[in-house]
């Protein structure tokens, strides 16, 4: 049932836009609303949108619920042994109403200088020195951190998983099979020359932590001459794998 | 190093700098220029900007400087526009709901909703998008609902120097009430007609 | 129509367009005016521009004409341009490693590289830099990955008292679901004109 209730009706902002509308044009005193007469009227519209096939959002039948309750209110006789003056019923609504009516005109302000901005423009094409050295990044606060999270975790669940070949190496495998073959060439080695086919990602990253492992421990060393160049390893002779690398 | 041509150099910063530039900022560049000397300069910039025979002025927004084109000559200059890009326009919901903030901030979406009668978080989402508000913690309530406030990009998008320049609230008491004693006003204002009468 | 005010448009147009603006554009754009009136009005502004109290100009290039700032001005604005990259601006690797990090901390390199399926230790070094992550130990795996986690820095930068501040996934949920209806709000209410009021 609560599906049927979500769009609100479009000339009117909320129950609170519809009721302030209907005070003022027939120039009601908002501090004295004749509340049967304006809760017929209210109704009558919520009916009339019902005909035109209007979903009336809860939102308004809420506000209905409320009216019809104070016209009940209204109607009680004066409770005799009552403390003297209970509280208007309808004061709580009149105080939300006015200070609706506040925002509702502060909106109006904020559109005139919406209207104003759009009639000026700024910044067209203004840049001309080299940028290239001026990296590109964004101000960011906290919803950008959260939309970036929830990017990165909805990309991760789109990606099909990945192929976990149980027979495939451990790091701690990779890193014995690397220092075997670093070591057995005795010297310097190109570091492409003594890895494993790479045939899937997970080989890739395991490869890669291995060798960052085996460079931690000192057990290989790595020099590159220039960007990109081919890495060169070396082993350590003095390292033995075995002690180390079985401490974790 | 001093600079010969100050309100020259200073022209040429604001005009290119992609976000309105703060004081501080261009004080922080050109420590060397003296403070009372760098306000004046950018003071007679303003003015010189000012007169009829530009057609640019420089804005102070959001505690900073920028150039634009004065709003008499939108309607020619829109015919140079090579992507007229639809201007950004709110729509009522996502207005009230900005004033709500921008006057209540730091703000909660139950209390927005409170003041207007409407369940709408979905609007909130849009005005994050567009970077008009942003997170401002949470509140030590039950449910711990999260803060709003607005940002630099609302007050460049309302050509709003700061919060401050913001009318009060009691200006819009007054104008409420100014309203419901000339009756005139009001039914002049009015388009939107309320369908009752044709029940 | 005539322009009372030709030089001030002119200077507006060249500033607005994108991309240089050639004299037959303008000229098309106002047809009333006197050719030999632009040309000279033309020529007015550029002199104007020209003179040295001006940080920019307006340089005649292939196709037309616009506004840029001289070029003894370059150093001084190179300086300024990149005193504006904040230190508060992140890359979007670094974003969304950084976003990892807040919400799955303490997470290693690894771990973080297999939930954005890209390789990034360099990010890693600009958010140490930027004090934003910081080392949490190592994880007792194998290879011990050193564990990183969000510092006083990140809460301080990112507006959070702490970290139970950062909101949920659930939370943003609960927004964008709502937005469903309130997008229909918006394309309605941009047709209708709000009743303008003299405020």
């Amino acid at each position: 049932m609560v599906d049927e209730l979500k769009i609100s009706l479009p000339l009117y902002e909320g129950p609170l836009d519809l009721l302030l509308d209907m005070i003022r044009k027939q120039k009601i005193d908002i501090y004295d609303i004749p509340i049967a007469q304006v809760t017929q009227q209210y109704l009558d519209y919520l009916h009339l949108m019902k005909e035109l096939n209007v979903d009336v959002a809860s939102d308004f039948l809420v506000i209905a619920a409320q009216l019809i309750y104070i016209k009940s209110r209204m109607l009680l006789p004066p409770d005799p042994d009552a403390a003297e003056e209970l509280e208007d019923p309808r004061i709580e609504l009149v105080r939300r109403l006015l200070e609706y009516e506040k925002f509702k005109n502060a909106a109006q302000m904020l559109y005139q200088r919406e209207m104003i901005e759009n009639a000026v423009w700024s910044n067209p094409g203004a840049v001309d020195i080299d940028q290239a050295e001026l990296e590109p990044e964004l101000t960011v606060g906290l919803y950008d951190l959260l939309l970036a999270f929830r990017e990165v975790v909805k990309r991760s669940e789109q990606r099909p998983p990945m192929e976990v070949d149980r027979e495939e190496f451990s790091v701690e495998q990779m890193m014995a099979f690397l220092w075997e073959n670093i070591s057995a060439a005795s010297g310097e080695v190109p570091l492409t020359r003594v890895l494993p086919e790479i045939t899937s990602r997970r080989r890739l990253i395991t490869a890669f932590l291995a060798i960052l492992e085996l460079t931690r421990l000192r057990a290989i060393y790595l020099r590159q001459d220039r960007p990109f160049g081919e890495i060169i390893a070396r082993a350590n002779p003095n390292y033995e794998l075995s002690k180390s690398a079985s401490a974790s | 190093m001093s600079y010969p041509n100050l309100p020259a150099l200073l022209e040429a910063i604001i005009y290119l700098a992609e976000e309105p530039v703060g004081v501080d900022a261009i004080r922080k560049a050109l420590p060397e220029v003296d403070r009372a000397e760098l306000d004046s300069a950018i003071q007679g910039l303003i003015e010189k900007y000012a007169a009829p025979e530009h057609g640019i002025e420089i804005r102070e927004v959001a505690d900073g400087l920028r150039f634009s084109t004065k709003p008499e000559h939108h309607e020619t200059l829109k015919k140079f526009l090579k992507s007229q890009i639809a201007p950004t326009r709110l729509s009522l919901a996502a207005l009230e709901t900005m004033a709500v903030i921008a006057y209540r901030q730091p703000v909660t979406v139950p209390e927005i909703q409170e003041i207007r009668g409407v369940h709408a978080a979905g609007v909130i989402k849009t005005l994050l998008d567009k970077r008009f508000v942003a997170t401002a913690g949470r509140k030590e309530v039950l449910g711990r609902p999260i803060l709003y406030k607005t940002t630099k990009e609302f007050l460049i998008h309302f050509g709003l120097k700061d919060l401050s320049e913001l009318p009060s609230m009691e200006e819009f008491e007054e104008l409420i009430k100014t309203q419901a004693a000339s009756e005139e006003t009001i039914e002049t204002a009015e388009q939107t007609e309320l369908p009752l009468e044709e029940v």
